[in-house]
């Protein structure tokens, strides 16, 4: 059912703009803390340009991008990293997901900031990687006939 | 059955309407949700997300502060949500795959 | 140790989640790891809730800043009575239920491919629901809330071949609950400008009388009547027990419709206040009407019914009911009745639906009416045990059930509602019938081989948990009045009514 | 102080207040397609509408008037409130976008499953072959 034509346009658009869009992406989590912007909506973003290549190139092909079995295991690493930011925090005193206990160097304010850096760079890695991975595995359970 | 339904439907569209009638104008500065203070002399927290994030935090973006810092957890809730979605999907249509290799 | 009691509020939701991602990771070198990871961070949970409650008991309500931000600025998590008290019971049944899951999902999921996403979902699932019931902040809950749901649906739907139909089924009605919520919470959010539950009960003696706020108490009743299956809201119940695997059954409708019932009672006693309620909108009179129709109902339907897991559903619907009443009559001993019917009635569905479990993994079927004495020779403890059960939920007195109902018809004589009185009554005669029409096929109706079966009872990791709930049901009762005084007493003085 | 036209108390209501007619009109319509319809698809995009309106109500009562984005702006201060919209509703919605996002992953997953098990999406279709479908477990 799945009839694909390799339409040389399509493909070729698809992969050119799939790594700018994860360069915007990356700008957008980066850059969270001084414009819109932030952990979500980059993963999104990031997820998008994955689903891109997917859509256009077939599932097939596309794990030579980004693999399948990727997806979530960085999506859990994402939550781990998330989680691990608050318990850091909780272990060094604090309660839990209080970044003024974190263990670096500089006033609180600074403490926090690069704890909501830890936190969106996390976030963007598990909303990419389960994203990516609800897209295969309902790609893989679609009846083909 | 088709007639508990609308009714059912009319009456949540008339509760909607009720309700709407005595909400606050919308961006009305007195309103509850904009004051310094809340009615019970307690800080009123959107004025607080707005004063205060750069003191706090260091970072201008009163959004990225709400969400990961003031309201830390409930971000990390929404990864755990998001991570079940995925795990349930592995697990509902993982076995759809395998018997259809076995096949 | 200081750190642990320190964090303790905080440490069950933060343990139970990373185990989630922990077990799919192990089961890599060990498949057989998961389900003890699973077994082991349940256990862990059910020391803290221990911990908790004697915290709670002895010191008072205990909070809890999640990164280190006061309440109304920040999420808290309080742990009171009622909060830990429905925590220990949540997480003791859980407990007992993974011990005993092992066989079962062996034999219900085939693939063996899914056993390990299956008990890191069942993990996440009690990770919500502890989340639920800690959280001291609205929208805190409604995150939970969905984790516990979408767990919820995951569970059932990979049961037998109709399972996703009733899990999509579940799905919808629950995102309807979940939306109500949502939206009447956007109601009183707007009114009140916080989020905070003790903030909120501040704030609300200024802004009380406005619609908007009355509007938004009864969406979220009506969200929260729709996930506890209050009567004319119970139709995804019935089927989701029946087709998800026994494990998932034992899971969800021991604490699933209990946590519904737990943001009930604290919305409408602990934040609004009964005098409130009946001021505004007669939110509390409603219930109890609808879930004494609901009581009614689900036994007469239970009646009808053939197959064992199905006749449990159906009963379930009416124990609900129970809990509903309690709410319904807005006195003390109402909501003693209803709290302590809480715990009762998760330890007995939970044991009912575990020994059904048990009939499924030994004969291979649960039809009442392919039960008979050949059962019990067969199967003499589970059958026991299961007696126990049946007994206890039509309400023989030193069993735990009997005294639930004994403070709601207290209750209800108090309140002079002599029409809940009669439903409480005729309610017990209707679960007589239908339970003892099962007692009555296994230890009277004579087998129809003649030939001595062999006694093949169920193995131990699936008899230690049904018997342990049996033994629990009794002691339970017998213990039933240090309960109430010392912990079930000290949520109802500082509830409002 | 001149009195202009947006100070009469009707169309102060009025103005005040279409945005939450707008979003309650949307919730209706989403409710609508959750409650009526039989295709557990048309359900579901009933369900994606009916969560959107609400993300649009908590989103509308954020709104203020000559009001800037949530980032502080050097040039504003913070020492007014007004100048800027409420940012904890923005937080919350985008919460609010993710649960709603897994739960529809959750729904097609499911609904995938329904279709390859029993041809149908319909309702009524959908109960008559599950009657004539024996459970075999």
């Amino acid at each position: 059912m799945m009839r694909r034509d390799d339409d040389a346009i399509i493909s070729l658009v698809s992969r050119t703009v799939s790594p700018f869009i994860m360069i915007f992406a990356l700008y957008v989590i980066f850059h969270g803390h001084y414009s819109p912007g932030g952990g979500f909506q980059g993963g999104t973003m990031l997820a998008a340009a994955l689903i891109l290549v997917r859509l256009a190139a077939g599932s097939d092909l596309s794990q030579l991008q980004f693999p399948r079995s990727w997806a979530t295991p960085l999506g859990s690493a994402g939550v781990l990293i998330y989680w691990g930011t608050g318990f850091v925090s909780m272990l060094c005193g604090g309660n839990f997901l209080n970044y003024a206990f974190l263990p670096v160097s500089g006033p609180p304010p600074h403490h926090r900031n690069l704890g909501i850096l830890f936190i969106e760079v996390g976030v963007g890695l598990a909303v990419m990687g389960i994203l990516t991975a609800i897209y295969d595995d309902l790609l893989e359970g679609h009846p083909r006939d | 059955m088709k007639a508990v339904n609308y009714a059912v439907l009319a009456l949540f569209g008339a509760v909607l309407i009720l309700g709407g009638l005595s909400l606050p104008d919308r961006g009305d500065p007195t309103a509850p949700l904009n004051r310094d203070k809340s009615a019970a002399g307690t800080p009123n927290a959107p004025s607080y997300y707005i004063r205060n994030p750069e003191r706090d935090a260091d970072t201008p973006n009163m959004v990225t502060v709400v969400l990961a810092d003031y309201r830390g957890f409930d971000t990390m809730g929404e990864e755990t949500v998001i991570l079940t979605a995925g795990l349930i999907c592995f697990l509902i249509l993982r076995r759809e795959r395998t018997k259809e290799k076995r096949r | 140790m200081t750190w642990i009691w320190n964090n303790s509020p905080a440490l069950p939701v933060v343990l139970l989640l990373p185990t989630a991602i922990a077990i799919p990771l192990f089961a890599l070198i060990e498949r057989r790891l998961a389900r003890w990871l699973a077994l082991a961070v349940s256990l862990t949970t059910v020391g803290l809730s221990i911990l908790n409650l004697v915290k709670a008991l002895s010191l008072g309500p205990i909070h809890y800043h999640m990164g280190g931000w006061p309440p109304p600025i920040g999420i808290e998590y309080v742990l009171d009575p009622l909060s830990a008290f429905v925590l220990l019971v949540i997480n003791t049944i859980g407990f007992l239920v993974l011990v005993h899951a092992k066989k079962v999902v062996d034999r219900e999921i085939p693939e063996s491919g899914k056993h390990v996403p299956y008990y890191a979902v069942a993990v996440l699932m009690l990770c919500g629901f502890n989340g639920i019931v800690a959280t001291g902040d609205f929208f805190n809950l409604y995150v939970w809330l969905e984790i516990a749901s979408l767990s919820l649906y995951g569970l059932i739907a990979i049961g037998s071949r109709k399972a996703p139909v009733a899990a999509i089924r579940y799905l919808i009605l629950g995102t309807i609950g979940a939306c109500f919520y949502l939206l009447g919470l956007g109601f009183l959010f707007t009114m009140t400008g916080t989020l905070n539950m003790a903030d909120l009960k501040a704030i609300l003696p200024a802004v009380g009388h406005e619609p908007a706020v009355v509007i938004g108490l009864g969406l979220i009743v009506v969200g929260m009547g729709l996930k506890m299956a209050l009567f004319p809201l119970h139709g995804w119940l019935p089927d989701s027990y029946t087709y998800a695997p026994s494990t998932s059954s034992a899971l969800i409708a021991p604490i699933g419709t209990k946590v519904g019932a737990y943001v009930l009672i604290r919305v409408l006693f602990f934040i609004f206040g009964a005098a409130y309620v009946s001021r505004t909108i007669p939110v509390t009179t409603v219930i109890g009407w609808l879930a004494a129709a609901g009581i009614l109902y689900g036994s007469i339907m239970a009646m009808a019914q053939t197959e064992l897991k199905r006749m449990l559903a159906y009963s379930s619907i009416a124990q609900v009911g129970y809990i509903g009443l309690g709410i319904g009559l807005a006195n003390p001993l109402g909501l003693i009745g209803a709290v302590l019917h809480v715990m009762n009635h998760a330890a007995m569905k939970a044991l009912l639906f575990l020994a059904a479990g048990n009939f499924r993994a030994v004969l291979g079927h649960s039809d009442i009416s392919r039960l008979d004495g050949s059962t019990r020779r067969r199967m003499p403890w589970t059958t026991a045990a299961f007696a126990v059960g049946a007994l206890s939920m039509i309400g023989i007195p030193p069993l735990a059930g009997f005294f639930s109902k004994w403070y709601l018809a207290l209750g209800a004589v108090a309140k002079k509602q002599w029409v809940f009185l009669a439903v409480i009554l005729l309610s017990s005669l209707l679960n007589a019938v239908y339970f003892f029409r099962v007692i009555e096929r296994i230890y009277f109706a004579r087998a129809e081989s003649t030939a001595a079966a062999p006694r093949t009872e169920a193995s131990a990791s699936m008899l230690v948990p049904v018997l342990v709930l049996a033994a629990a049901l009794i002691g339970l009762g017998v213990l039933n009045a240090f309960i109430v005084k010392g912990v079930i007493g000290k949520i109802v003085t500082s509830a409002m009514f | 102080m001149t009195t202009s036209w947006k100070d009469i108390p009707v169309t102060k209501f009025l103005l005040g207040h279409y945005g939450y007619w707008f979003v309650f009109i949307l919730m209706t319509l989403g409710f609508y397609g959750m409650v009526v319809k039989k295709n557990l698809v048309k359900k579901l995009i009933g369900m994606n509408i009916f969560q959107v309106a609400i993300i649009m109500f908590y989103l509308s009562s954020a709104g203020k008037w000559k009001a800037t984005i949530p980032i502080v702006d050097p040039a504003i201060g913070t020492a007014d409130t007004a100048r800027y919209i409420d940012p904890l509703q923005h937080c919350l919605m985008l919460t609010a976008i993710v649960v709603g996002v897994a739960t529809s992953g959750v729904a097609y997953a499911l609904l995938i499953t329904i279709y390859k098990r029993f041809g149908t999406l319909h309702e009524d279709e959908l109960i008559e072959r599950m009657k004539n479908d024996l459970d075999m477990e």
